[in-house]
């Protein structure tokens, strides 16, 4: 395992000191239990957003804390939820009287920390909500799985609430605009290498060197189908195929376009296949009027890459629009 | 043997060392059909337990089951974490006063882990997870119970078909957690958290035992 | 070799397409010959800036076109300079009349195609300065040298070049603005991992399992020694402590501070160094007053990080500061 | 055998062939010591030339070889194509208006070439640079011309002395151009210009040759 770390045991706490350090004017990072927070939380009267999940996804969630985007976001271990009393925490800390959003991505361990958080804090009075991102396409039958997982939708959910949150929504408003995010996005990723969690020491599984792994997570667990390596425009091609269909999106439709490194992919093949989706959107008449290009969600050094697809209406494009000032995301200020 | 407050303790004890002696084993599963941190989850929780333990033990089994549950819930994370801190905090609520327990207060405990595990994880039985290890362990726990056995009979009946459990998870097609994203690709694997919840319920016993 | 490309030929070309689809409101991109202008160039009246070098470094340098900072990037194949048509063209795109600087990174094949545009520039009647950055500290000795090479500092002189020229200052103000703080930065990197060139298709260098490449440089040629893994904090004080001695940085200096991922590093581990750094400077009673953190100088997807250390005086910080509005730098716009 | 364009152009298909035919070898040698491209660049270039060429040949040797100077420099980048492409452009200087070329004139292109090199790259001998291979080829070419030979003898003398120049550099510690980044770890490596500027002598001492 090659790695710059001190201790496998040490990786987040320390990533954490420095993410302190680094954005000082944007955010505040509490330990035991660990959550990072907006600087200047609680903004009194606003609805107050909270994701979290395992950490290693970096950016992702660490990263989206600040003015128009998460009030905190609660690290678990290395691809390991978070606990119920981190999530309390930063739940109480950021809190402005109007009430908290969880956001959570849907995987077991988090939708049950989670939900374990949101009964202790409705104890203690704290009106919370919650929405599960599910937008990953790679998980076919969700009669027989725990259901879609929560992939990139889930930072354009993030955005596009926080926006919501800041211009003055209730919760329910925006817990209501979360859901109609999540339910008007669709993803899907791959994989050319494993990742290896610092932990573990070893690769979470193994590729050949002509090999792909198609509909792939983002903790290193395997996707839908293990495949020759194919050209990019296959790979978009089969990636979208199963997007566009799924939702469906159809000719005029707007979009928002995503496409997503998944930690080790340099950013001139994202581009690459930036233009190769480009192009076969542009084939189906589909309209990509908002994007973004980059590492956002990932999955440690993993090369890779997901495209997430959004269905833009006007509001969701100007709640896209609005200002957002935090480490990974920053426009209008 | 009573199994009181000490002895529980001790028990508790005995699973943190199994969980240490087998957290790269368990791990090395996960990685087979999940994310490759179920050994790392639960040593995190169990080392906490043991911490918690020193600064001072509880005086009775059901303050000891709550510690465990409470450590457990604030430090394992994961899918695991809930719910191994569920099936303790039941266990806890069931043995209740009780300074000392029975077979049949040990048999009863072990049903209302398992039924909080299944109340929040919602995993019925061949869904391939931790379940299909606590179901037959309880069955065979309240059948040693009932034939009335002690404390011992009734932790190695359930450590033998908690075993047989975690084996018998090895064809089927996960349902649960994140094994089932592989959808076919999880058969042909031992599931992380039935084999855990097996080595767990044989450091009980042993414990018992001994 | 395992990319996502279609063609390694056209690696390049595809990936430009797709900036200049993701960016249209920012940039335009031309081809035959190759490079990126701000969309809305020339700026009459401002100096403009060009630089260029091979690709694979990205988001140097066309993720840095925009207001503030660069006017025009020339990209050259993978790892290899760019011709000096591509160069002069994009000189005579962007020139509003005030003079082009061109910033060049200290490569013999930079140096020499931007010095032949600069020659027919001129014949064209076009003001052209150049300044040639040199802070990698890695190599030692620069009289048996091409000289020092141009790495992480690059970024820092665009962006504070950049708002130096948008602030309005003439030619000559803005080359001396980029030759100081080409004098005041200093860099060193490391790598893990190697990368490989697309055409090439064969990892440029091997490492052992146990082994990491120090003073590297961002074309994947091998670095001032090979030498065991070591835990974060040493390597961090290796680099620091050529750096710090280099320039040299004294106790009471206020500094920005710049980890810089080569494109295969996940960002967990960039900010756990970033942590280290802190920790090693305010050892040494040397201020961090501004940070950067992220992938900006790459390459491909080589696992490894550098540190660039610069030293800020009130106008250089005045002039990080200023509004930026680039694909890959963003803020106060 | 008269040297003029058809000549001329006919030496420069055989440089293009024998470039294709070494890419990967120079890109390898560039690998060891430098960022592995030398080969893909010349290959670049050298292909560009031959689609020039393909468009129309220029009717007199000056200009073939400023058509090859020119798009060398517009399409190679990196450090060699400026400095080939100056080594050309000086060459088509050298033979000025001249529609045909005996062997004092070819040494007198190739001591042309050798100089613009060295004034653009600044490289000197022992540098472990092209001009390592350059500069025992154009003394070798000088001599030869001097005693009277023809094209043919002069190159072929040429290419002799520049393919034991580009072995002679594998001792040599680089001091220009990337490979000197790497101090001593460079020694005991040929140097990819070095060894490409033998080739593309030996090529164009064939074609005189053939
Ligand atoms: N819904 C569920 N009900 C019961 N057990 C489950 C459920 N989901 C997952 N599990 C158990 O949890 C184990 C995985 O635990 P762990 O690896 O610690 O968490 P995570 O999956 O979050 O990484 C599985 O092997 C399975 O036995
Ligand atoms: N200053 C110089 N003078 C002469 N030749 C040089 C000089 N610098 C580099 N070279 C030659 O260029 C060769 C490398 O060319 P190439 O790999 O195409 O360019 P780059 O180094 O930009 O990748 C070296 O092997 C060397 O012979
Ligand atoms: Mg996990
Ligand atoms: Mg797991
Ligand atoms: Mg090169
Ligand atoms: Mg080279």
């Amino acid at each position: 395992m090659k790695k710059i770390i001190n201790d496998p045991t040490t990786v987040v706490e320390e990533a954490l000191h420095g993410m302190a350090e680094a954005h000082r004017d944007l955010i505040t990072v509490q330990f035991e239990p660990a959550f990072i927070a907006r600087a200047d939380a609680p903004v009194t009267g606003k609805v107050a957003l909270v994701s979290g999940g395992g950490s290693g996804h970096e950016p992702l969630h660490g990263g989206f804390v600040g003015a128009g985007m998460l009030d905190a976001a609660v690290p678990g271990a290395v691809f390991t939820s978070p606990t119920p009393d981190q999530i309390l925490d930063a739940t109480k800390a950021v809190d402005g009287g109007a009430g908290v959003l969880h956001i959570v991505k849907n995987y077991t361990g988090d939708v049950l920390n989670f939900e374990t958080a949101a009964e202790l804090a409705a104890a203690e009075d704290i009106e919370v909500s919650a929405v599960v991102i599910d937008d990953d396409v790679a998980v076919k039958d969700s009669t027989w799985t725990a259901g879609r997982r929560g992939v990139g939708g889930t930072v354009l959910v993030e955005k596009i609430a926080g926006a919501a949150a800041a211009r003055g929504d209730d919760l329910a408003a925006v817990t209501a605009i979360a859901q109609r995010v999540n339910a008007q996005v669709r993803s899907m990723g791959m994989a050319l290498t494993p990742c290896t969690v610092p932990h573990s020491g070893e690769p979470s599984f193994t590729l050949a060197e002509d090999e792909m792994e198609i509909g792939i997570g983002i903790h290193g667990e395997p996707g839908r189908e293990r495949v020759k390596l194919a050209p990019a425009d296959e790979i978009v091609a089969t990636l979208l195929g199963s997007i566009v269909e799924d939702l469906p999106f159809e000719a005029g439709d707007n979009t928002l376009l995503f496409v997503n490194g998944m930690g080790g992919t340099p950013q001139i093949e994202l581009y690459l296949a930036y233009h190769s989706a480009s192009k076969y959107l542009k084939d189906k008449g589909i309209e990509v009027t908002r994007s973004l290009v980059g590492n956002y969600i990932t999955s440690l050094e993993m090369q890779g890459m997901s495209i997430t697809l959004l269905k833009l209406d006007d509001e969701f494009t100007q709640l896209w629009d609005a200002p957002v000032h935090t480490a990974a995301l920053r426009w209008g200020v | 043997m009573v199994c009181d407050a000490a002895t529980t303790v001790a028990a508790i004890r005995a699973v943190a060392a199994t969980v240490a002696e087998h957290r790269v084993e368990l791990t090395h599963l996960d990685r087979d059909i999940g994310d490759g941190d179920h050994g790392e989850n639960l040593s995190r929780g169990f080392t906490a337990v043991i911490t918690k333990l020193a600064a001072g033990s509880p005086e009775t089994p059901t303050a000891v089951l709550k510690l465990v549950a409470t450590t457990l819930i604030s430090t394992v994370g994961g899918a695991s974490g809930p719910l191994f801190g569920t099936a303790f905090l039941r266990a806890s609520t069931s043995v209740g006063a009780a300074e000392t327990l029975d077979g049949t207060a040990v048999a009863a405990a072990l049903t209302a882990a398992r039924d909080g595990v299944v109340a929040r994880g919602k995993a019925e039985s061949g869904d391939k997870t931790m379940v299909d290890a606590l179901t037959p362990a309880v069955n065979a726990a309240n059948a040693a119970a009932d034939g009335g056995r002690g404390v011992p009979e009734v932790l190695s009946a359930a450590a033998d078909a908690a075993a047989d459990g975690a084996v018998a998870t090895t064809p089927m097609q996960a349902r649960k957690g994140r094994a089932s994203y592989l959808g076919e690709r999880s058969i042909g694997h031992v599931d992380p958290g039935a084999q855990s919840t097996a080595y767990l319920l044989r450091a009980l016993a042993g414990a018992a035992a001994g």
